[in-house]
């Protein structure tokens, strides 16, 4: 174990830790700010990641594209589309309450995972997609990785600023006001479907983001991302434990987690090789106690939500 | 020996103490009236009785045992029955498994108790197959009362039972609440309906920012101008 | 400016409101009153927007507002509050009148980046607003406490509250004194009146705070079993034998305050407690 | 010194079931390595086993661990396609790692940017499918119904079986791809059944949903042969099923030159206590034993190890079979070639990094399956 | 093809397999209707049921036999894993107790697999063929299973209405303060929650198991469609749950009439978005959290 090989590790981590914040934020907005329990995360994760490597890769025979676009084009694409694809799911399951939409997103990602894996034609089915290219991918191992997370970082400021901004505003008191009361919000003139719509909406073209960072970082995306275990309730998690309603917190969360998925190997790995594979369910043991072990001792969040207090009198 | 003996409670829902050092005893067959400004901490008084507050000092004494800190349910077995001011019916439930609640201590035959409630509040026989939660704001209160009324304590705490009753069923209440004290049961009573409420009892206290401010009988309070003015409306 | 006919509301087969027919004139303040379960507040919440009717209309300023959303009349200027508080659990005392008024430009996703300095500006006005109101309820101590935490008669104050942070045409009360302060009582009728003479509010007050009613309302409404018994100034209503066996009770003199007032216990108590002041 | 290698599973997801057998195959070549003399001058092969999960996500973390953290020079595995794909593309590839699959059978693998980096001991899907449907044929057998799990291994087969029996002037009576994990399949084999074929192909795995195929189609009567690929070839299903219901079921799967290789493999392996039956055990042995052999060729030089492992595995050379390291090593420090002759086929790896597969068709004999002829 | 052709190979094959997912579908509601959270360690905790079962099995009993033991053994896990993990977390918001039953779901997944390992396993090796029944093919265990599912479903709902513990459940699902109030314990209450929690995925996990395999992943395999069909039938409601379960599990064997296979699973939740925007709250109008 070295320095260069640690800090290689450390960037790696970052960068997934960079699109997961992603996701949290963009959960953030729907569950922490806007009370919509969307547990189809990997859904819209999956469709940004489908569309900007459909858009950006080489063109392949077999699938829709690859068009070899510019790679900002990919990702405006990628949420335009997981966005659009949002409004019209929004405009259906919004009106269920709590769980009913839960389940209800759900679906629809399976739903979404199923399309993906089947429909070969547009997304390559279980073959996936591969060609996929990454900024500065051509840079050694470690510049290009480097490159990338520069890269993550500012997208993750950017959305964060933006998030926070929102949140701060008006926007973010009435969207809080309309969760934790809809009818209260009704009859002080708030239009809920459509701000809901809004939320569901700007939340899920984060979402589409994250998966288009996700997929130029592969260069390649096949169906076994869409697992729901990682890509939706993994992401629930780190919003939870870091903090729903709270940006950093949902940050952190993100990293928090990650690292707690990541590293718990290293920890099992110390166990002697003849139980090699019982270390990795060791693991995943250990990742669900910790898990209990944080809520058990920081169950608000690690950052609970704030109370924002509007700025003072000028 | 009162019945009830609050000594210099002092405790909150979290951190902060919202009462600092209220003292209250209600004696046998006595009705005690709290009066008070919103934010008091009248409530809080009766939910620190009832060991649903965190309770940092003083002492709570019922019936000669220390309760400070029990169970509600354990209270509850001990013979205290409470009517929260808010959130005091099950909204899913029907309104007689409203009343089969309120009796879940008790065993045997409880017909005759239904029999009793459903005579004091008849608008409730109409709709005791309906949810508790489809009623008026008016026979919601009649339900937490009735609900209260199917136990058979020894003291009742009754948090605002008339908000929101027409003036009909304020006075009824006000008159179960002295046949009730005259079957032998001691009563516990926050009104914001203060006037009335302080002439018909023995005692009452005038609590604000979470301490004793008043205390005396209801008529000595009523006479009392700055307890008048500054809490009873003029 | 509000006509009701014919309202109809059946749950499954009971008919909470019973073809009600109702009319309020432009700065009146209409007192409802009836018994527990008349159909009150389910009037109101037919009016408001917030139950569709099984039968009949409303017309608002003319206009046949039926099938409208609470939203929607909000901004023809309608309000109403709850009678049950429905507060923002988690939101502060504060930001729960600071979201009321309509149309803050910060509302738009957009306006947030391109007009910060408007919406700033608008945020700084409604906030003064916000804390006037809180300071004339009393419950500025309490303003940065999540609105959950308050207790049960500041949540009411609250739900009071709401309403003053807009200009409403008419404004829809439902029961705002039950659990409230008699002394604080006092002081928000002095508001309603001023809110409806100075400034033109229309309002239908639900109590059964006869006092209330008597210092505030013409006419007054009884309802009983979703229909409108009897219409008038507040001595007929009071005095008519079916409010009196139906609302009041057999006997309306008992819960008059002057009964206590004139309780000669009382006035000699008192006359001692002035007597000790003057030594 | 010490040299290590990563071992990357998929061995807490979909194919969890499979994994163990896998792993224990790679490290029974690098134990044998390790017992005759180990590598270089006499350096132990060092495991570092990782986790893929069998989604990128998870491939590309414990790539990244053993490429960066324990500094592996090459790894055996990640199993599924989409795991290797994500974690060539984004961490071996880039970081200059050899990459040997044994599971990945997906057509894209082929297509990777790889600067020669990945290989693998496992056919692309097509070839198996291809021979599976000339040996019907040659068998007789002109109508089937396919049945296949919608996965890369499922799908990439059936499609080339479909496209070569067709090819052939056999009928296709039913073709359906079902999904992982579900309870009843009842209704999907009644679906298939009504083609009116007496055949069932499956492809899928034998400790998976193939089981719970074979056993609704056995239990309802819906048809009278049934043939898998080397997925179906695993012991789950006569333990679950019973020898004597399966006389009707039969298998293809890749087997080593003469079978001799393939012998010498199930010797050690059982005598390791392993399973040598169970799916993809013989190319997890081959990609391990190549991959060790590469490392010596090498001298140990990770930028030698893909010239290596081509110069290892291909002809002309001294044959080398599964276990042979201490030959191996001898004639590598006399400077001879040698060419491996692994337990799932010669491995003449294209330009690419694909192999051909050679397959043989197996039946069901007592508790265990038994070869019944070559398939070309 | 005929009639019987479609009972047998079509219908069948949807009731059994509705009933299985009804019996896990009944545990997820009554832990959504009386503890307010969605329980995601409810397919593991089958599973864990189902390993317990073959425990039992490979010990030398009778897997019908066994099952009542099983059920007994895994509701006592659920109350263990109540205490220990849930218990200290009921005053936070549900939200939080759901993470926690995920990381509860991967801990009781690889405590089987540690176990019991990762292959797949069967009560009883062998096939066994239908008997005819008029034409109509049912097994033994099919039969036994339907029966087990009727037992319970009307044992619990006289048990929720009936009994006084029934109601105080239902009483402290609606309001866990008053309920306290009224001398309802609602720490006993909650565990005898899951107490027939546990007990039922226990026997959800080896109804499945006896109809097809026993491994590790099953009950993961299970979670969705269980949820599905609670919801399909109404958050809270013990007969929409198995209204549910059975419309979801027909639903998944009929879907290939129209559907190409792959597209099984999806049919549970196009069903169940479709009878959501007709009825917002389930078949029979469940409860709102
Ligand atoms: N959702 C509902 N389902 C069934 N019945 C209802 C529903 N809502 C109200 N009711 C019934 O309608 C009647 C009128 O209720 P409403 O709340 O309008 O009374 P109210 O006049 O406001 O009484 P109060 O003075 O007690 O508040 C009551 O009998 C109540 O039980
Ligand atoms: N759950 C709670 N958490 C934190 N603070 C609370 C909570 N409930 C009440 N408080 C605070 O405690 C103080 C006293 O509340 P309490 O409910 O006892 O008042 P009260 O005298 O009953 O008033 P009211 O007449 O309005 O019912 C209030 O300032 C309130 O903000
Ligand atoms: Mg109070
Ligand atoms: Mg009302």
């Amino acid at each position: 174990m070295d320095i260069v090989g640690l800090a290689n590790y450390a960037v790696f981590m970052a960068i997934l830790i960079g699109i997961y914040a992603l996701l949290a934020l963009g959960l953030n907005i729907q569950w922490g700010f806007s009370g919509l329990f969307n547990a189809g995360i990997a859904g819209f994760f999956a469709i940004g990641a489908y569309t900007s490597a459909i858009i950006t890769s080489i063109p392949a025979a077999h699938r829709l594209g690859g068009f070899e676009l510019p790679l900002l084009l990919g990702w405006a694409g990628a949420m335009v589309v997981a966005a659009a694809i949002a409004w019209p799911i929004g405009k259906i399951c919004l009106r269920f309450r709590a769980d009913y939409l839960a389940i209800a997103t759900i679906g629809i990602a399976e739903i979404i995972r199923l399309v993906i894996r089947t429909e070969g034609w547009l997304t390559g089915g279980v073959r996936g997609i591969t060609g996929v290219p990454r900024p500065f991918g051509d840079l050694p191992y470690m510049q290009s990785q480097i490159a990338y997370l520069a890269i993550v970082i500012v997208l993750v400021l950017l959305a964060y600023l933006l998030v926070e901004r929102q949140l701060k505003a008006p926007w973010g008191r009435m969207m809080r006001a309309i969760r934790d009361n809809e009818n209260a919000a009704a009859a002080m003139g708030k239009q809920i479907a459509a701000r809901r719509l809004q939320a569901f909406v700007f939340g899920s073209a984060l979402m589409g983001l994250a998966g288009a960072l996700f997929v130029h970082f592969n260069r390649s995306i096949t169906p076994e991302a869409i697992d729901p275990m990682i890509a939706t309730f993994l992401i629930w998690i780190m919003l939870i434990l870091g903090g729903s309603g709270n940006n950093r917190g949902a940050i952190l969360g993100a990293a928090v987690i990650w690292i707690i998925w990541s590293v718990s190997e290293l920890l099992t790995d110390r166990l002697p090789t003849e139980l090699a594979i019982q270390a990795k369910y060791v693991r995943v043991f250990i990742i669900g106690l910790t898990l209990q072990l944080v809520l058990r001792f920081r169950p608000e969040g690690i950052l609970p939500e704030r109370q924002p207090v509007p700025p003072p009198r000028t | 020996m009162p019945l009830l003996d609050m000594k210099a409670v002092r405790g909150g829902y979290g951190d902060a103490d919202i009462l600092q050092g209220v003292s209250i005893t209600v004696a046998e067959k006595e009705i005690v009236v709290i009066v008070g400004p919103n934010g008091a901490g009248k409530s809080t008084a009766m939910k620190a009785v009832f060991g649903l507050l965190n309770v940092r000092g003083g002492s709570i004494v019922f019936d000669g045992e220390d309760i400070t800190g029990w169970a509600p349910n354990r209270i509850v077995q001990r013979g205290i029955c409470y009517v929260p001011q808010v959130d005091n019916v099950f909204r899913e439930m029907t309104v007689h498994e409203n009343f089969e609640m309120g009796g879940f201590l008790r065993k045997g035959d409880l017909s005759a108790a239904y029999e009793r409630v459903y005579e004091l509040f008849p608008d409730l026989k109409a709709k005791r197959r309906n949810l508790a939660g489809d009623l008026s704001g008016g026979q919601r209160q009649m339900v937490a009362m009735g609900r209260a009324l199917m136990l058979d304590p020894k003291l009742l705490l009754l948090d605002e039972p008339t908000a929101g009753l027409s003036p009909k069923y304020m006075e009824q209440i006000f008159q179960i609440t002295r046949d009730v004290r005259d079957a032998g049961v001691s009563i516990l009573l926050v009104e914001q309906h203060a006037k009335q409420a302080l002439a018909f009892c023995d005692r009452g206290y005038v609590l604000a920012t979470g301490a004793n401010r008043h205390e005396g009988t209801g008529q000595a309070l009523l006479a009392d101008r700055e307890v008048a003015e500054m809490f009873l409306g003029g | 400016m509000l006509e009701v006919d014919g309202l109809v509301k059946a749950f499954g087969g009971f008919r909470a409101v019973d073809g009600c027919t109702l009319r309020v004139n432009k700065g009146e303040i209409l007192g409802l009153i009836g018994p527990n379960g008349a159909g009150k507040t389910t009037l109101f919440n037919l009016i408001a927007g917030a139950l569709q009717p099984s039968g009949g209309t409303i017309r608002f300023l003319g206009e046949d507002v039926t099938p409208l959303s609470t939203d929607a009349l909000f901004h023809k200027g309608l309000v109403r509050t709850f009678q049950i508080p429905h507060e923002f659990h988690r939101l502060t005392a504060l930001e729960n009148l600071m979201m009321v008024p309509p149309g803050q430009p910060g509302e738009n996703l957009f306006a947030n980046w391109l007009a910060w300095g408007k919406v700033q500006r608008v945020e700084d006005e409604v906030r003064r607003k916000a804390e006037d109101t809180l300071a004339f309820l009393e419950l500025s101590h309490v303003a940065h406490e999540r609105a959950g935490n308050l207790s049960g008669g500041q949540k009411k104050l609250l739900e009071l509250g709401r309403t003053m942070m807009t200009d409403a045409k008419l404004v829809l009360l439902d029961e705002p004194a039950a659990g409230v302060n008699r002394t604080l009582l006092r002081k928000l009728e002095e508001k309603i009146l001023i809110l409806n003479r100075e400034r033109g509010y229309t309002f239908i007050l639900i109590e059964h705070d006869m006092e209330m009613i008597e210092k505030l309302c013409h006419p007054v409404v009884c309802m009983a079993e979703g229909k409108v018994l009897i219409e008038g100034d507040f001595h007929t209503v009071r005095s008519d034998p079916r409010v009196l066996e139906a609302y009041l009770g057999e006997t309306p003199a008992a819960i008059e305050r002057n009964e206590f007032e004139h309780d000669p216990k009382v006035e000699e108590l008192r006359e001692q407690e002035l007597h000790k002041e003057d030594l | 010194q010490n040299v290590k290698v990563g071992l990357l599973g998929g061995i807490t997801g979909p194919i969890a079931a499979m994994a163990p057998s896998m792993l224990d195959a790679s490290r029974l070549a690098f134990n044998q390595v390790n017992e005759q003399g180990g590598i270089l001058n006499g350096g132990r092969l060092e495991v570092v086993v990782g986790d893929s999960a069998c989604n990128p996500q998870n491939a590309t973390d414990a790539a990244t661990k053993a490429v960066n953290i324990d500094r592996v020079i090459a790894t055996v595995g990640p199993h599924c396609s989409g795991a290797v794909l994500a974690a060539t593309n984004s961490v071996a590839v880039p970081a200059g790692v050899l990459v040997v699959t044994p599971s990945g059978t997906s057509p894209e693998i082929t297509r990777i940017n790889d600067r020669d980096l990945v290989f693998r001991t496992v056919p692309s899907d097509d070839y198996q499918g291809r021979a599976l449907a000339r040996t019907l044929k040659a068998r007789g057998i002109t109508k089937v119904a396919v049945a296949y799990l919608n996965n890369d291994y499922g799908k990439g087969l059936a499609e080339s079986f479909k496209a070569e029996f067709e090819a052939g002037g056999g009928t296709i009576a039913g073709y359906s791809g079902h999904e992982d994990g579900k309870a009843s399949y009842r209704s999907d084999l009644a679906q298939l059944a009504r083609g009116g074929a007496d055949t069932l192909v499956i492809f899928d795995y034998g400790d998976g949903t193939g089981l719970t195929i074979l056993r609704q189609a056995l239990e309802n009567n819906f048809f009278k042969t049934f043939i898998g690929a080397d997925g179906m070839k695993s012991e789950a299903v006569i333990r679950s099923l019973g020898a004597a219901n399966l006389t009707n079921f039969f298998a293809s799967a890749p087997v080593g030159e003469a079978s001799a290789s393939l012998d010498a493999f199930r010797t050690a392996f059982s005598a390791a206590g392993g399973n040598p039956d169970a799916i993809f055990t013989t190319t997890s042995y081959d990609a391990a034993f190549l991959v060790a052999l590469a490392i010596e060729k090498a001298g140990g030089d990770r930028s030698k190890l893909a010239e290596a492992l081509r110069a290892v595995a291909s002809a002309p050379g001294e044959p080398i079979l599964p276990g042979e390291w201490a030959k191996a090593k001898k004639l590598i420090a006399e400077g001879k070639d040698i060419d491996y002759k692994g337990a799932a086929g010669d491995h003449e790896f294209d330009r690419a990094g694909d192999v051909p597969g050679q397959y043989a068709f197996f039946k069901v004999s007592g508790n265990t399956y038994e070869a019944v002829g070559e398939m070309k | 093809m005929t009639l019987l052709d479609f009972i047998n190979f079509y219908l069948v094959p949807g009731i059994v397999l509705g009933s299985i997912y009804a019996v896990g579908a009944i545990g997820i509601t009554l832990v959504f209707g009386i503890l307010r959270f969605a329980h995601f360690a409810h397919g593991d905790m089958a599973t864990l049921g189902a390993f317990i079962a073959l425990a039992l099995v490979t010990a030398g009993m009778d897997p019908w036999t066994a099952l009542p033991l099983a059920m007994a053994i895994t509701a006592g896990v659920a109350i263990g894993i109540d205490r220990t993990f849930y218990d200290y977390l009921k005053a936070r918001p549900k939200i939080v107790t759901v993470m926690a039953s995920l990381g509860v779901a991967l801990m009781l997944r690889s405590v089987v697999q540690m176990l019991w390992g990762v292959d797949p396993t069967t009560y009883v090796t062998g096939i066994v063929r239908p008997t005819d029944y008029f034409g109509i093919l049912l097994r033994p265990r099919e039969l036994y299973t339907l029966t087990a599912v009727v037992l319970i479903v009307v044992g619990l709902e006289l048990f929720l209405r009936r009994s006084k513990w029934g109601k105080a459940m239902r009483a402290m699902s609606d309001n866990p303060d008053l309920a306290r109030l009224s001398g309802v314990d609602n720490r006993k209450v909650t565990m005898l929650t899951w107490a027939i929690v546990g007990a039922l995925t226990a026997a959800s996990g080896f109804m499945l198991g006896i109809n097809t395999e026993v491994e590790s992943m099953m009950g993961w395999h299970l979670l969705l469609p269980m949820f599905a069909a609670a919801i399909l039938g109404g958050v809270g409601r013990v007969q929409g749950a198995v209204l549910g379960g059975l419309i979801v599990g027909i639903a998944e064997e009929l879907s290939v009439f129209i559907l190409p296979a792959q597209y099984k699973a999806a049919t549970a939740f196009a069903l169940l978005l479709l009878i959501l925007l007709v009825r917002p709250r389930g078949l029979l109008n469940g409860k709102v959290l």
